[in-house]
């Protein structure tokens, strides 16, 4: 998907932006300190850096993202020591493989700035887990779990977050599980069971 | 007088009944509420002796208190995991019934064999009358005659509460129970690790103070208090 | 490179401890029918006597999916989900969202706008700081301050009123700006609120702040040391009870909080007092924002942005110009469609961060919306602070969190 | 039959109608006064200004249904409510309402009975109160009710102790148990240069007033002591499962126990019935009525404590200065210090 980023869309106020005030650093990925740093202690981890609407993104690999993220926060020049959040994106519709992105966002609360890392995978293939480092990340964890299906290696406490712990029908926030589920249910008040819909929204 | 008889049997009655009940009820609770019947049954025939003081105690004390304090206990125990209490060996119940006889017939012997028998002491109706009443009685008697054997009381009953705390006490070996954690200033504009109450915050805070003891520190600038004197001073020393 | 477990782990329990105590101990389920809980949080509590040994929050009960529905909804369509995610401050949930799509698309709203957003938003963190008020006192026992609190609320919900005709799930804001004209009457409705409101809230503190009753329930309980603060991602009061200062609006401004002159309130020792003592400073300066605001703002000038093809015409040019009315039928029927690309806009909320995590696809309907709501991370804290807290302490730490289960399981 | 005996059953059968009708009076004036200081109306919608709003909530608890939980202990379930409600209103018994009227020629005294032990009478019903609400708590086969009923049998065992320790030191300078004869003591003036007072105890014992007034709110379970049925955090505590008319014995039972025991704080305290003019039972229900709007008061202003707050502040603040009050009322009537 980075590479098919464009750089903004059409100005329509000019000076400056109330969104482009430097939370995330330099705009440049080579004069980002952060990726400067990762790209010079895990040279072979480290996919690239994308720039869009100032927010810096780092594409990591999957194994190395915890000692990544370690570094990130423990280093003295970065200090990337809050865990703003941590989510997943199904890549379903949008490249063949990996399928999914596991999405962390960082933020240093002595430098005031921010910090997205993301790391790409299949279904499947364990993900290092986050909770060693921040202890926040434990819920954010088993909510990804509970809504992808991603499992996380090295969480303490790996349950379903939001859906009952007797779900059976897999993870509605991957692309594939439809709207309203993949079972029929009584409506009441209706003659017939509620029809398996998809969307009303149909895509272009 | 009829009906005074008549009243006296009926409470003595449901007095024994009740006791009886007390022992074979299988639910403890049960059982206590057959204790609590008793005792009331009992404090009523003291009235009906004109022991009215008596009886209001035996109602405080027995009812309000211990029984209160003994199904306390009770509540909290599972009926389940109770021992069965009918299932003894053979030769237990018989020394046990043995045990029941004897102390009936010592009670029966003691009742035949009383001496003093309708001969009145000094506390009756006109002596009462005298010092003002049965609870005026009772504070005479009590406060002046006995009062080594009340004092006396009163330390063993000392004694058993100390020895009931010393009992209560958790083991030491095992591990704490995890408590309430301690309050120290642990602000960022304080030092760190001083569980000091009153630590003077960083000169350059703004402080607002509010109720009692506390302060709010009012930060103005972004960069203030977000990090540790001390890790900002490793930042500076790299 | 070791990986070391942060610090402020909470205490925990050996094995064979817990197996020996079980006979003693109690599983006492709290909610999701539970007067404190805030509406249908389920806490399941292992107690010895009336003391917290485990604690575990059961959520879930009103998950409705937001974040599934973002992804078949139109990117504007989706502004009234955001209302019904914190149902008690809908504006700002607006705000957050109307952000982040404003910076996927790359535009700003004009300056008037953007002075109304934020005194929306500051209005809704008071309306929420009441609620929270009202029903932090109502848990730990003081009738009265609920009563009081939300008579204070109405005023808000009658400005909210007046400007969109929404009370509680107000989808005010728009992209670009709004497209509603402001009521002639508002800002004088806004002016009085903040010269009534200032005086009941020293009404409300003079029954809290010196009461003895409340002091010796709020003081020393729920403590929070700062590492784990950070450590769990707390943000909102209960990061800045413990010393820590992380305001978003300070940080990383957003809108013109860089142009308020304003200050955040730190506290110092990280109890549930000292979160109360932060939110009643935060209401002082949320006051002292909006007649910033209300002085700083520009009498005339646009609303909204008029050219831009993510904004939705004016009513009136699409009245009188075929061209707008062509753009109006576009933006309607088939909505517009951002760059491809993602953003994570946060925002302060009356709660803490609240951040829109935004995937574009180039389609007009969003490829992924991510919601990270204050409440749900910061109520992590909760198994935290009740180790060894009593069972009545439980609904001051669940009040203190200030949670809104709407937020909480989206 | 013995026309006193008789009289005083008419007189038991009079007091207990009117505890009944004032305790429906009782919440009427509760939720009004509430809602006057929350600034809100209150009910006024059943008659006149709210008037009829008792006998409409009255009728809906009759008529609501009864539900017993399967897992109750269905006999003990079933007493509970009863014991609470029959023991509220007996301890009204030995408060003299005032002196003997004549009716049909009969002296009729205003009292159902003078015993020479009424304090320690009505403390004693107190404690079997307390019942109830175990047996309640216990039946219910709820942890909630449990929890409650737990908290409520510490509870009113410390504050039992803390109440009736608190009249000792009235009994030491009246030297009765008898309420009458506390009344009686209290109708003196004292004189004290040009100061006129009245004799009432809450003069010579002000910290065993304020001591009693704290473990009366404890003892009736009501704010900030109504822990054991507090509702945020016990949801109902022990009638969490009742409902119906069990439910209202319950209520009865805590509303009428409010008055019975404001009735006797102004007995013993507050002079009774003595006035200023024209003694009368009307002197005794305008004190009551203090102590009432009191506990109103409290519960609409100050949160709730927490449980070991609340066994602190018995056993290690009120309990010392209690018996503080006790030796210091002992020395001086002994020596005869000051007043008296």
């Amino acid at each position: 998907m980075a590479e098919e980023q464009q750089t903004g869309g059409p100005a329509d106020s000019p000076g400056r932006r109330i969104w482009a005030t430097g939370h995330w650093g330099p705009t440049e990925p080579e004069e980002h300190p952060a990726v400067i740093a990762v790209r010079e202690r895990f040279p072979d981890s480290f996919v690239d850096a994308v720039n869009f609407r100032d927010e810096m993104t780092i594409r990591v690999d999957r194994p190395a993202l915890r000692e990544i993220v370690l570094f990130l926060r423990d280093e003295s020049s970065l200090r990337y020591n809050f865990l703003s959040d941590l989510t997943a994106v199904d890549m379903l519709r949008l490249r063949d493989n990996p399928r999914f992105d596991v999405v962390v966002q960082l933020y240093s609360i002595p430098r005031r700035q921010r910090l997205r890392v993301k790391a790409a995978f299949n279904d499947g293939d364990p993900v290092p887990s986050m909770t060693l480092l921040y202890e926040g990340a434990n819920w954010l964890e088993r909510e990804a779990y509970d809504m992808f299906g991603i499992v996380f290696e090295g969480h303490p406490d790996l349950r379903r977050m939001l859906l009952p712990d007797d779900w059976d029908e897999g993870h509605p926030l991957r692309k594939d599980y439809p709207l309203r589920g993949y079972r029929e249910y009584v409506q009441p008040g209706f003659e017939n069971p509620a029809p398996r819909v998809r969307s009303r929204f149909r895509r272009p | 007088m009829a009906a005074e008889v008549l009243v006296f049997n009926l409470l003595s009655g449901i007095a024994i009944v009740s006791a009886a009940a007390m022992i074979m009820m299988r639910n403890p609770v049960h059982s206590a509420i057959a204790l609590v019947i008793t005792f009331v049954n009992v404090a009523a025939v003291f009235i009906m002796l004109r022991a009215e003081f008596l009886a209001v105690v035996q109602i405080i004390v027995y009812t309000g208190a211990i029984l209160v304090l003994i199904l306390f206990v009770l509540m909290l125990v599972n009926p389940d995991e109770l021992p069965d209490f009918h299932g003894a060996r053979p030769m237990q119940q018989i020394f046990g019934f043995g045990l029941g006889i004897i102390l009936l017939a010592e009670i029966a012997v003691a009742i035949l064999t009383r001496t003093v028998v309708a001969e009145p002491g000094p506390w009756t109706e006109d002596g009462m009358a005298a010092v003002g009443g049965n609870v005026q009685a009772i504070g005479q008697v009590l406060y002046s005659g006995y009062v080594l054997p009340i004092q006396a009381t009163a330390l063993v009953l000392l004694a058993a509460t100390i020895g009931a705390l010393f009992l209560g006490r958790p083991d030491e070996d095992e591990e704490p129970t995890p408590s309430r954690r301690t309050v120290a200033t642990i602000s960022l504009a304080h030092t760190r690790g001083s569980d000091q109450d009153e630590i003077p915050a960083l000169s350059s805070a703004n402080i607002k103070h509010e109720a009692g003891d506390r302060d709010l520190i009012m930060a103005r600038d972004a960069d203030e208090f977000t990090s540790t004197p001390e890790d900002d001073q490793k930042g500076q020393q790299e | 490179m070791s990986l070391e477990i942060s610090q402020g782990t909470p205490v925990e329990i050996s094995e064979e401890r817990a197996l020996t105590d079980s006979r003693r101990q109690m599983v006492l389920n709290m909610g999701p029918q539970h007067p404190s809980t805030h509406g249908v949080l389920r806490v399941i509590l292992t107690m010895e006597g009336e003391t917290i040994v485990g604690c575990d929050p059961v959520l879930g009960y009103l998950h409705r999916g937001v974040e599934k529905l973002g992804e078949t909804h139109r990117y504007s369509q989706f502004v009234p989900w955001t209302d019904r995610t914190d149902y008690v401050a809908a504006p700002s949930n607006n705000l957050g969202y109307i952000l982040a799509v404003e910076r996927l698309c790359g535009i700003e709203a004009p300056e008037r706008a953007t002075y109304w957003r934020m005194i929306m938003g500051e209005l809704a963190r008071l309306a929420s700081h009441l609620v929270w008020l009202g029903t932090h006192a109502l848990d730990i026992g003081a009738l009265s301050m609920s009563l009081y609190c939300f008579r204070e609320r109405e005023l808000i919900l009658d400005i909210f009123e007046t400007f969109c005709g929404a009370r509680l799930t107000t989808n005010m804001m728009e992209m670009g700006g709004f497209s509603r004209p402001i009521p002639d009457n508002l800002p004088g409705m806004v002016r009085d609120f903040c010269n009534i409101f200032p005086e009941k809230q020293v009404e409300y503190e003079s029954l809290l702040s010196a009461n003895p009753i409340w002091l010796s329930r709020t003081r020393g309980v729920g403590v929070i040391e700062p590492d784990a603060a950070i450590s769990m991602s707390l943000t909102g009061a209960c990061l800045r009870g413990s010393g820590i200062n992380y305001d978003v609006r300070k940080a990383t401004p957003y809108l013109y909080y860089d142009r308020m002159d304003f200050e955040v309130p730190l506290g110092t020792r990280g109890d549930v007092y000292d979160r109360y003592l932060v939110r009643m400073e935060e209401m002082r300066q949320s006051i002292s924002i909006i007649e910033q605001c209300l002085d700083q703002m520009p009498t005339d000038g646009p609303l909204s942005l008029t050219e831009s093809p993510y904004v939705i015409p004016p009513h009136d040019s699409v009245m009188k110009t075929a061209e707008d009315m062509q753009r109006h039928f576009i933006w309607v029927i088939k909505g517009f469609s951002p760059p491809k690309g993602e953003v994570y806009q946060a925002i302060e909320h009356s709660k803490g961060e609240l951040g829109y995590y935004v995937v574009s696809d180039g389609t007009p309907i969003p490829y992924r919306v991510r919601l990270r709501t204050p409440d749900f991370v910061n109520l992590q804290s909760l198994p935290y602070m009740a180790q060894g807290a009593a069972l009545a302490d439980v609904v001051a730490l669940i009040g203190t969190i200030d949670i809104v289960l709407g937020s909480v399981d989206r | 039959m013995d026309a006193n005996l008789l009289s005083s059953y008419i007189f038991a059968v009079v007091v207990l109608n009117v505890l009944l009708g004032l305790m429906a009076y009782m919440t009427y004036l509760e939720r009004k006064l509430m809602a006057a200081m929350q600034d809100r109306v209150g009910p006024n919608r059943t008659g006149p200004v709210g008037l009829l709003q008792p006998i409409a909530d009255g009728i809906k608890l009759l008529v609501k249904e009864d539900i017993i939980p399967k897992h109750a202990d269905r006999r003990i379930f079933l007493l509970a409510p009863l014991l609470s409600f029959v023991l509220a209103p007996v301890a009204a018994a030995v408060i003299p309402f005032g002196d003997s009227i004549t009716v049909f020629g009969h002296e009729v005294n205003l009292y159902v009975a003078d015993i020479n032990v009424a304090a320690l009478y009505f403390l004693a019903i107190g404690s079997m109160g307390v019942y109830g609400i175990i047996l309640g708590g216990y039946a219910s086969a709820n942890r909630y009710s449990l929890l409650g009923g737990l908290r409520s049998a510490a509870q009113v065992i410390s504050y039992e102790i803390i109440l009736g320790l608190s009249l000792v030191g009235v009994f030491i300078l009246s030297g009765s148990l008898s309420l009458v004869e506390i009344v009686n003591q209290q109708s003196e003036t004292l004189h004290l240069g040009p100061l006129q007072l009245p004799n009432w105890f809450i003069l010579s014992q002000p910290l065993a007033f304020v001591i009693f007034l704290i473990a009366a709110v404890a003892e009736t379970n009501r704010a900030p002591f109504d822990l054991p049925e507090a509702e945020t955090e016990l949801i109902g505590g022990f009638h969490t499962e009742y409902s119906g008319f069990r439910f209202s014995f319950f209520f009865l039972a805590e509303y009428i126990s409010m008055i019975v025991i404001s009735l006797f704080g102004a007995t013993i305290f507050l002079g009774g019935t003595d006035g200023p003019i024209r003694d009368g039972v009307w002197w005794l229900a305008l004190k009551a009525f203090i102590f009432l709007f009191f506990y109103i008061w409290l519960r609409t202003t100050v949160p709730r404590f927490r449980y070991d707050q609340l066994m602190g502040l018995a056993w290690k603040v009120l309990l010392p200065l209690v018996l503080i009050n006790i030796l210091l009322t002992g020395f001086i009537r002994l020596w005869g210090l000051g007043m008296l």
